[in-house]
């Protein structure tokens, strides 16, 4: 399978392999499987409640995933198998197919320091930091030093060159302005804005965005649009995001998966997911439901 | 509303402040001096302390005067709550030192008279230990003094009190976890104890502890004959009750902190032995004892403090006699300024209720009588069992 | 065996009796933590209160006007308490309440302090409970036999009354979902003060029969109890009520054997060994529901 | 920052810097030059003890206001700190009275006299007890990291119950008699180097340290605390308080961050056991209870939980009012007339309403989670005197219109 992967024409950058999410009875994310490309926007679709932030919560390492596999820049990241309780209820596919090699779990921190970032559905902006703290804070993972060196001022250069950045980050998002201001003062837009800075902050290669246009109006949601793909190539970065406004996601996406009930359903080009039934089917399912 | 609050609170500190101020510019015809009163009022030996301070009180109410070189003075009493514990010690030391007492009395319960005792070895006062027993309170400090016997000897009296009279061979000692006095009492008894042969177990009980049923079964099930238990007054109570109910049927044996009504409210009735060594036996002076209770029954707050009647613990008796013992020590030295009166003091003798007081070259009391007394239970009094002495 | 039996019977039978006791306590600590998520420090002062209520009731009225009277006095302070300390900071963060809680221990404490001026209430002589029974061979006090029957009797018919009034109905929505029970039109305040109301009963009750045991009641004599209680309570999972039962009632044993065994010195640190380990091994007690941090 | 700002609060620190060096004039002054007048005699502890519950108040505020973990365990580091401190300060010939049931004890070292046979009995007094609370602090901290390691992945009152807990512990084996030759059991340690000894000859003259020692100590501690603070450490700690999710997702490692800010917090909270320690010249390991950890953390509430300066004010105010303010409450007389209801307890009793008020209608404390600077202070007395102008001028104009 690597071998097929090193042949092919664009390098991933992420590999998520089977991945399953059962709590308790429920299976939250079965069987999930996808590749990320570098440098491509790649979008994650689904009704509600269709597992969609279960999934980048597996990713992250936020939640342990139950079974699977994610392979970041080639190497394992994430890997789990059922264990304890969970061998005799567990209800998805291939339990017995990470068994041998042992589990991989890091934490969240652990997963943001190799290199992936992400913003959250709900906003989580630190509430009692400024707009430039909040970025500020972000680079703290990455800073050359330690605890007596940062207290008793022995890296001023470091901090210096951390303010700088942050500075800069700041301007190119158009938030200089408002960088004294408390986080949760600032607009709706605004506030997803700064989670988007403060996600780059942490100089990532690939960028989660968990429906970052949840809220917006057309005008914003189309600023956004041209913002994400901005970002990309100036950061050379991957996107892979979760969203459910659709022309949002017709327009940047490269590629689109499809998932519902924890199941991929569909995976294509805009185009070709446009026209899936399946993938239609489930939507308007939706829709009577409400 | 919260800025009315807020004036009102500002206003009240600024009163308290006044009220401090106030306290220092009180002027008199006669002249006063103060005597501190260093005691716990509060906390888990204030019962006892509470206790003491009424002796002193009564003295001050018989005897409001000293006459020193021919100049009256009026003695008052300035008392300081050291709510029985070492952190509120210190402060409560400062208070009697920057008020301007020229001698301390106090403290009950050992381990805050060790506590306080270098606040007031700086600013130069003598204090005179009234009963705390712990030899620590006086060793090394030259301002220390005390009328009362020591636990060493008070242990050894104890422990031939077990031997000789209730023929005991093993001893259940019961103290609590972190507390000088019962701690220091029960190594001394144990010294005495096991220089008798006989067998001693040791066990502590935690602050606060209200269930001593598992203790006394323990001591029950070691084969122990006799239960010494040196504990504070509201521990002693529960001791006490739970021998009773549990139907263990061992001596309860004490040291000085039992001799107390309180001891002898919660045996009422029961069967229950309860032997205690102590400084004073009632009846050893009818003129001070039928005053003292007139005062008592006169005085309803002094009534409550004692524990609600007029039984006189011995630790009153010590507290009175502790009063005439510093207003001894002032018309020796011919002056009230505290180190007239410390230069004074170990040249002190006075012979009080108690008996007579001199001081040693530590400090210590010259003393070699304790009483035994036993809880009679149908009368609610204690009765006089025996006078011990080391030998 | 029949020697482990009889050397520690006194021990066990005492810990059952303090184990009832202490599940009484633990009773008001889980409900109110399970509502609320509130851990009530003052709960152990309020058990300490209604003892004094009972020296000072008994002083001038007869066993069966006190009783009740007490029960009253403590089920209203317990309302009082949640009115004035706890309601108006409904919305402030969880660490303010608490503080609160503290706050009202402290001050039922000093008041106590205040009003006996530090000596030790004696605590009246109920009849019939008071009475020396004997066990085994072993002579103990009425109420210890009554203790454990009477708390389970208790905890049964509370049981009932979460289960199947209409009361008992909000109660669960509410610990389940404080905000969603509010939309549904559960009147929330009403539920809390009932929760309230409860568990003070229950102390009162619990603080009858502990202090007939130990006859002295002093301003911090709840302290110690109500934290064991709270401890029984976490160890049970909190927000359990038959898990504070049995938790306090493991708890009441245990210490007591190991008073027996001879270690003294740790009969109290051991009951929080105890509450370490399990919140390590089970950080949600025995009986306790795990919960997912939505992300 | 722009250039006036810059300025602005140049000009603060500037005064700041000048009130401190006041501040310690007048400690001097204290200390050697005035006389001990009643008032002076009743400042002084309540200064130092003032002075040592700033730093507690702020070492548990950095843990429960900075970092966002309830911890309830400060009593028990004080303990260890404080113990710590005492054993090894007790002069060597004083070990058989202090350690009288324990023969001796089995440390027969003292840090002071060690240093003492270098620089002398007054230069070893105040650096070895230097050496002595540093050693108290980094114990403290040994111990917290060793109990981090489990208790800290507990959330919120699950940690809070756990460090409680935990207090409890370490009192009872601080208790244990099999440890007595160490600990002296039960027992009171005594006889170690206290603030009294802390005097230094210079020239010929030995100037004394009494007062000015524990608030040096203490200073330095809240600095390093506050550079801390308004490190890039210090704003991850936010971070954590105010979203640990984020924070992880963000690259904060939480178990790190929380262990740090638990051993420096521990560190400090050792430190000021030791502090504790030399005011209160004997310790023992029952006072150290968690309602020592209550009154802390009720003056980090009074001062405002964020706020190093609010702890500051808070723990003053709150050991002024209690140890010497509010006495007159017991005493029985108010003003020269006696009334019945001041007696013993009544202090304790007026005390804990105020709290109460405080805790319910200021819960954000007296500075929320703002910090004092000298600048606006200023900027304060200006708005307030411009108000008062203003309502001059309102006032007038009414007069005026009557």
């Amino acid at each position: 399978m690597s071998e097929n992967k090193a042949a092919s024409e664009v390098k991933n950058v992420l590999h998520v392999e089977n991945v399953t999410m059962q709590f308790g009875g429920v299976v939250a994310v079965n069987n999930l499987s996808l590749d990320i490309p570098q440098n491509r926007i790649i979008a994650l679709i689904g009704p509600n409640g269709a597992g969609k932030t279960t999934a980048f919560n597996c990713i992250t390492g936020v939640y342990q995933p139950t079974n699977g596999l994610v392979e970041f820049m080639g190497k394992p990241m994430v890997r789990s198998h059922p264990t304890g309780k969970m061998k005799k209820q567990y209800k998805g596919e291939n339990a017995e197919m990470y068994v041998g090699n042992g589990i991989i779990n890091p934490t969240p921190d652990k997963i943001t320091r190799l290199g992936i970032a992400r913003t959250f559905q709900n906003i989580r902006l630190w509430k009692s930091m400024t707009v430039f703290d909040n970025v500020l804070v972000a680079k703290h993972m990455r800073a050359k030093q330690n605890v007596f060196s940062a207290t008793f001022r022995g890296n001023a250069k470091e901090e210096r060159r951390m303010r700088d950045e942050t500075m800069s980050l700041l301007e190119e998002q158009g938030l200089d302005k408002v960088k004294d201001d408390l986080a949760t003062s600032l607009p709706y837009g605004l506030q997803r804005r700064l989670e988007i800075a403060r996600a780059l902050a942490t100089d990532p290669k690939l960028l989660l965005l968990d429906e970052p246009a949840a809220g917006m109006n057309p005008q914003e949601t189309q600023e956004l649009a041209e913002f994400i793909k901005e970002i990309r190539e100036k950061y050379k970065l991957t996107v892979f995001l979760i969203e459910h406004h659709m022309d949002l996601v017709m327009r940047i996406s490269d590629y689109i998966y499809v998932i519902d009930f924890g199941s991929e359903i569909a995976r294509g080009v805009p185009m070709e997911i446009q026209n899936n039934q399946r993938v239609i089917d489930a939507y308007l399912g939706v829709a009577e439901d409400e | 509303m919260k800025k009315a609050i807020a004036l009102a609170l500002a206003l009240m500190m600024l009163l308290a402040l006044c009220a401090c101020g106030d306290s220092d510019a009180k002027q008199d015809e006669t002249p006063t001096v103060k005597i501190g009163v260093f005691e716990p009022l509060s906390g888990a030996n204030g019962p006892g302390g509470k206790q003491e301070y009424l002796g002193m009180q009564y003295a001050n109410y018989v005897t409001p005067t000293v006459e020193i070189n021919g100049t009256v003075y009026n003695v008052e009493l300035v008392p300081a709550d050291n709510e029985s514990s070492d952190d509120k010690a210190v402060t409560a030391a400062t208070t009697l030192v920057s008020g301007g007492a020229s001698v301390v009395l106090g403290s009950y319960g050992s381990s805050v008279a060790i506590a306080g005792s270098a606040t007031f070895g700086e600013a130069g006062i003598p204090v005179i230990g009234v009963t705390c027993t712990n030899p620590q309170v006086t060793e090394g400090n030259d301002h220390y003094f005390r009328i009362c016997f020591l636990d060493p000897f008070q242990g050894t009296v104890l422990a031939n009190f077990a031997h000789d009279e209730l023929k005991a061979e093993t001893v259940y000692c019961l103290g609590q976890l972190g507390n000088d006095y019962d701690q220091g009492l029960i190594n001394y008894f144990k010294q005495a104890a096991e220089g008798l042969g006989m067998k001693v177990i040791t066990a502590e009980f935690p602050e606060n502890n209200a269930d001593f049923t598992s203790y006394l079964n323990n001591a029950k099930t070691e084969g122990a004959q006799v239960i010494f238990a040196p504990c504070s007054i509201q521990y002693a109570q529960l001791i006490v009750e739970q021998s009773a109910t549990q139907g263990i049927g061992l001596p309860l044996l004490a040291g000085d902190t039992w001799d107390s009504n309180k001891i002898l409210g919660a045996a009422q009735g029961k069967e229950v032995d309860i032997y205690v060594s102590t400084f004073y036996a009632e009846g050893g002076d009818p003129d001070f004892e039928s005053g003292i209770k007139e005062w008592l029954n006169s005085n309803s707050e002094a009534k409550t403090n004692n524990g609600g009647d007029d039984m006189i613990a011995a630790v009153t008796v010590m507290g009175y006699d502790a009063y005439y013992t510093a207003l001894e020590a002032m018309k020796k030295a011919g002056s009230v300024d505290k180190a007239d009166i410390l230069a004074a003091m170990p040249d002190v003798t006075y012979t009080g209720v108690s008996g007579s007081i001199a001081f040693n070259e530590v400090g210590d009391a010259v003393r070699d009588t304790a009483y035994i007394k036993q809880a009679n239970t149908s009368d609610n009094v204690w009765d006089f069992v025996a006078v011990q002495g080391v030998n | 065996m029949s020697g482990f039996l009889n050397a520690y019977l006194p021990h066990i039978l005492t810990g059952i009796s303090v184990g009832g006791q202490y599940a009484l306590i633990a009773i008001g600590y889980t409900m109110v933590y399970g509502i609320l998520r509130l851990i009530n420090f003052a709960h152990g002062d309020v058990f300490m209160v209604a003892g004094l209520v009972m020296v000072y009731a008994t002083a001038s009225m007869p066993m069966y006007i006190s009783i009740p009277l007490v029960i009253i006095a403590t089920v209203l302070l317990g309302f009082v308490i949640e009115r004035v300390a706890y309601k108006p900071l409904r919305s402030a963060p969880r660490m303010s309440v608490m503080i609160s809680a503290i706050g009202v221990s402290y001050l039922l404490q000093n008041c106590a302090l205040y009003f006996t001026g530090g000596l030790p209430q004696t605590y009246p002589v109920i009849p019939f409970i008071s009475d020396s029974v004997t066990v085994f061979g072993q002579t103990t006090k009425m109420v210890t036999l009554i203790t454990p029957v009477l708390t389970l009797l208790l905890v049964v018919i509370l049981s009932l009354l979460i289960k199947y009034t209409k009361m008992g109905m909000a109660m669960r929505a509410v610990s389940k979902d404080f905000e969603t029970s509010q939309l549904m039109g559960i009147k929330i305040n009403s539920v809390i003060s009932f929760t309230f109301i409860i568990g003070c009963f229950l102390a009162a009750v619990g603080s009858l029969l502990y202090f007939t045991n130990y006859q002295s009641v002093i301003p911090t004599s709840g302290a110690m109890p109500g934290l064991k209680a709270f401890v029984a309570a976490v160890f049970g999972g909190i927000g359990s009520i038959p898990g504070a039962v049995i938790g306090a009632f493991i708890i009441g044993i245990c210490e007591n054997l190991i008073k027996g065994a001879g270690w003294t010195t740790f009969s109290d640190a051991f009951t929080f060994v105890l509450l370490i380990v399990i919140l390590l091994a089970k950080p949600t007690g025995i009986f306790g529901e795990k919960a997912t941090d939505k992300v | 920052m722009t250039k006036i700002e810059q300025k602005k609060s140049k000009k603060g620190t500037w005064i700041a810097l000048c009130c401190i060096a006041a501040l310690y004039v007048l400690l001097f002054l204290i200390d050697n030059v005035f006389p001990s007048t009643s008032f002076i005699v009743m400042l002084t502890p309540v200064l130092k003890k003032g002075a040592i519950y700033s730093l507690l108040c702020v070492s548990m505020n950095l843990l429960n206001g900075f970092t966002g973990l309830f911890s309830l365990g400060q009593a028990g580091f004080m303990l260890i700190g404080a113990y710590t401190y005492a054993i090894f300060t007790i002069p060597v010939a004083e070990h058989m009275s202090v350690y009288q049931y324990f023969d001796g004890g089995a440390i027969q070292f003292s840090i002071p006299e060690a240093i003492g046979s270098i620089l002398g009995p007054t230069g070893g007094a105040f650096f070895g007890s230097i050496i002595a609370i540093i050693l108290a602090g980094c114990v403290a901290a040994v111990f917290a990291a060793l109990i981090g390691i489990p208790v800290l992945r507990l959330k919120s009152d699950y940690l809070a119950i756990a460090t409680l807990g935990f207090v409890e512990i370490i009192r009872a084996v601080f208790q244990w008699n099999s440890l007595g030759v160490i600990t002296n059991g039960s027992n009171q340690l005594r006889k170690y180097t206290a603030f009294s000894d802390m005097k230094l000859t210079i020239g010929g003259a030995t100037l004394k340290f009494g007062t000015i020692f524990p608030f040096l100590i203490v200073m330095l501690c809240i600095i390093v605390i506050v550079l801390l603070i308004n490190s890039s450490y210090g704003r991850a700690f936010k971070a954590i308080r105010d979203d640990e999710v984020a924070a992880e997702a963000m690259g904060i490692s939480l178990f790190k961050h929380k262990m740090l800010s638990f051993v420096i917090s521990c560190f400090f909270a050792g430190v000021g056991g030791a502090l504790l320690a030399m005011f209160q010249t004997t310790i023992k390991a029952q006072s150290f209870t968690s309602a020592m950890t209550y009154e802390i953390l009720l003056m980090v509430v009074i001062g405002g939980i964020g706020s190093v300066s609010g702890s500051c004010i808070a723990a003053f105010l709150y050991i002024a009012c209690s140890e010497w303010w509010l006495r007159f409450l017991d005493s029985g007389k108010f003003l020269g007339l006696s009334v019945p209801f001041f007696r013993d307890g009544f202090r304790k009793v007026v005390f804990s309403v105020v709290i109460m008020i405080i805790v319910l209608f200021f819960s954000r404390g007296i500075m929320g989670d703002r910090e004092l600077s000298f600048s606006g202070i200023a900027g304060g007395v200006k708005k307030l005197s411009g108000r008062l102008k203003k309502k001059d001028i309102e006032e007038k104009e009414d007069t005026g219109n009557e």
